[in-house]
């Protein structure tokens, strides 16, 4: 899936990023203690000693350092743990199942269109010879324990019964058509139906996911400026038309060059407080 | 491959509720009655070896089980009385019980979901009963509950159904509901 | 000459109100099990070419209009083409189908999404049911898909499932992966 992941040297931690992402998930290192900005620095002195173009690298780091900033966002945080602690591992196999189970999927939902139903009987079968014994044991609490179902269930067909559930399908499809529609959008845009900051993570989740197929291409012009969304094939056409403009390279976001530079313990704070404005 | 003409009419038979006219067939299959009549000759040579024989009553067809099965399925249908209900069945009940006349549209309409193999289970248990048809447009027929359903509920008449108001309001709430959905 | 077994079986079917296991067809026509089991698979070889089909799931079987009669059934009782199911329900459907028997987190983890609400959606139009709780910590419950599932798809049994061996093992490959990272 990519390139390779560069080493990191850092105080808890020396050794290849995804293995870092690995350890900390499993919980052999805390989280608390890691640095992001230092993983950052070192992976962009990395990124630039090869070349700064090399989109699958950075889509691959940057989901690497999506999860890992969720992580510690949690842990300093310190929400309760629940079950959606595997959350990260869970949205992992989504995207690597993804593709696969998508195919599989189509053809089912194609096969629902195109075979037929089967149906039963519908008429009596009347025997007029026939003397009916008694039914066992009814009473009419029967009737209204029934009906009662019958009318609750159709509360449960009301939308606002549904829990929301935050698929990362939703977003790659809703990726898919804004791109289709309009030929480019934004994060911004992306993330409008977004309720909650699980949903946004998913979201950018998706949008790397788009990056590592290489179907599309990404820019930010500006520290907190819009994430620009473009498809693979309209942003080569316009990098190579176009390349005498200022723009920077595709795949490439400035906003990490243009980080200020925090010491750890700011840095800590920042992530302390960003989910909290942001949820 | 397309089911040849002979297996549609057969599956078209197996499901009706009533029987069926030659024109009534080649309507629904968009066949000339010619080929239709062909056909259900030869389903009705073929079915005489069968345990579902092509009955022709008036002019109509309808399948019925062979006459040499007859006590095999009546002691079947013995073993079905004795049966409790199913949930979908005494849901239906349940509507028809506090709706009445109640037609198959109304009936779906409630519980959403197709109900014409539980009303034939009703029907086939006497606990509800075909009636008039309505003079609305289709002339749907309208179902009852029986004198059966009574006695089998221990009730002495249709006023002694419990929270009879509630659920009538309800029910109608419910169907105009899903009208709105719809 | 006496009805043959398969006829004296389909008659049965015919009027069953409800899928019949080999044991109750054995007890009603006095038959050995094998016997009718034997001629069941006849009765299903022999309606291929027929508008019937006999599905069978966990040794009960039942008798429907073949699927590719779908069309004019629908015409003939008037009914709707039948309610789609939704992305997330017909996902959570698929895998429960070709799982089974799938317990919650199962399901949950090859979705990779809370499945609570399409779980009470597909129990509520009885395509699933909930069946036994399995013998692991929590004791789980484990979810089949019903006859209504066979129904709704025109499938004669569980084997007719499409791609039934690539479904699987991209299904159980998700799950390894999973374990490997966990």
């Amino acid at each position: 899936m990519g390139s390779p992941l560069p080493s990191v040297r850092l105080a808890i931690f020396q050794g290849p990023l995804d293995v870092l992402l690995r350890l900390i998930q499993e919980q052999k290192l805390d989280i608390t203690e890691l640095s992001l900005v230092a993983v950052t620095r070192q992976f962009l002195a990395h990124a630039q000693g090869m070349g700064t173009d090399d989109g699958p690298l950075l889509a691959a780091f940057l989901r690497v350092a999506a999860q890992l900033m969720h992580l510690k966002s949690r842990a300093l945080l310190h929400e309760p743990p629940e079950p959606e602690e595997e959350a990260a591992g869970l949205l992992e196999d989504q995207l690597r199942g993804y593709e696969r189970f998508r195919q599989l999927m189509t053809t089912v939902a194609a096969w629902q269109d195109e075979r037929g139903a089967s149906y039963q009987r519908t008429a009596p079968t009347p025997l007029p010879e026939f003397a009916p014994p008694a039914l066992v044991g009814y009473a009419p609490a029967d009737l209204v324990g029934a009906l009662a179902a019958v009318l609750e269930e159709k509360e449960d067909d009301l939308p606002t019964v549904a829990r929301r559930t935050v698929h990362i399908e939703t977003y790659l499809e809703r990726i898919d058509a804004l791109l289709a529609g309009r030929g480019r959008t934004g994060f911004r845009e992306v993330i409008e139906p977004a309720q909650s900051l699980e949903e946004i993570v998913v979201a950018f989740l998706a949008v790397l996911e788009f990056l590592r197929l290489g179907k599309a291409a990404v820019r930010q012009d500006a520290l907190y400026a819009d994430i620009r969304i473009l498809p693979a094939d309209a942003a080569r056409a316009a990098n190579s038309s176009d390349s005498a403009s200022a723009a920077p390279p595709v795949g490439v976001a400035p906003a990490v060059h243009a980080a200020p530079a925090t010491d750890q313990g700011h840095a800590r704070d920042a992530f302390a407080r960003a989910p909290l404005e942001g949820g | 491959m397309p089911l040849p003409l002979t297996a549609v009419l057969e599956g078209l038979l197996f499901v009706a509720e009533r029987p069926l006219t030659v024109r009534e067939m080649a309507q629904i299959t968009g066949r000339p009655a010619r080929d239709v009549a062909a056909a259900l000759a030869e389903l009705k040579a073929a079915s005489r070896e069968r345990g579902i024989l092509l009955q022709e009553q008036d002019g109509a067809f309808l399948l019925v089980s062979h006459p040499d099965a007859a006590p095999y399925v009546r002691a079947l249908l013995g073993v079905h009385r004795r049966e409790k209900l199913s949930r979908p069945a005494l849901e239906t009940l349940a509507v028809v019980a506090y709706y009445q006349p109640a037609t198959r549209a109304e009936i779906e309409r409630v519980r959403g979901v197709n109900s014409d193999h539980t009303l034939a289970v009703l029907l086939n248990r006497e606990l509800i009963a075909a009636g008039e048809r309505r003079p609305t447009p289709g002339r749907p027929i309208e179902y009852r509950t029986t004198f059966e359903f009574l006695k089998h509920f221990g009730l002495g008449s249709l006023e002694d159904l419990p929270e009879r108001e509630r659920f009538l309001a309800a029910l109608t709430g419910a169907e105009a509901e899903r009208d709105e959905s719809a």
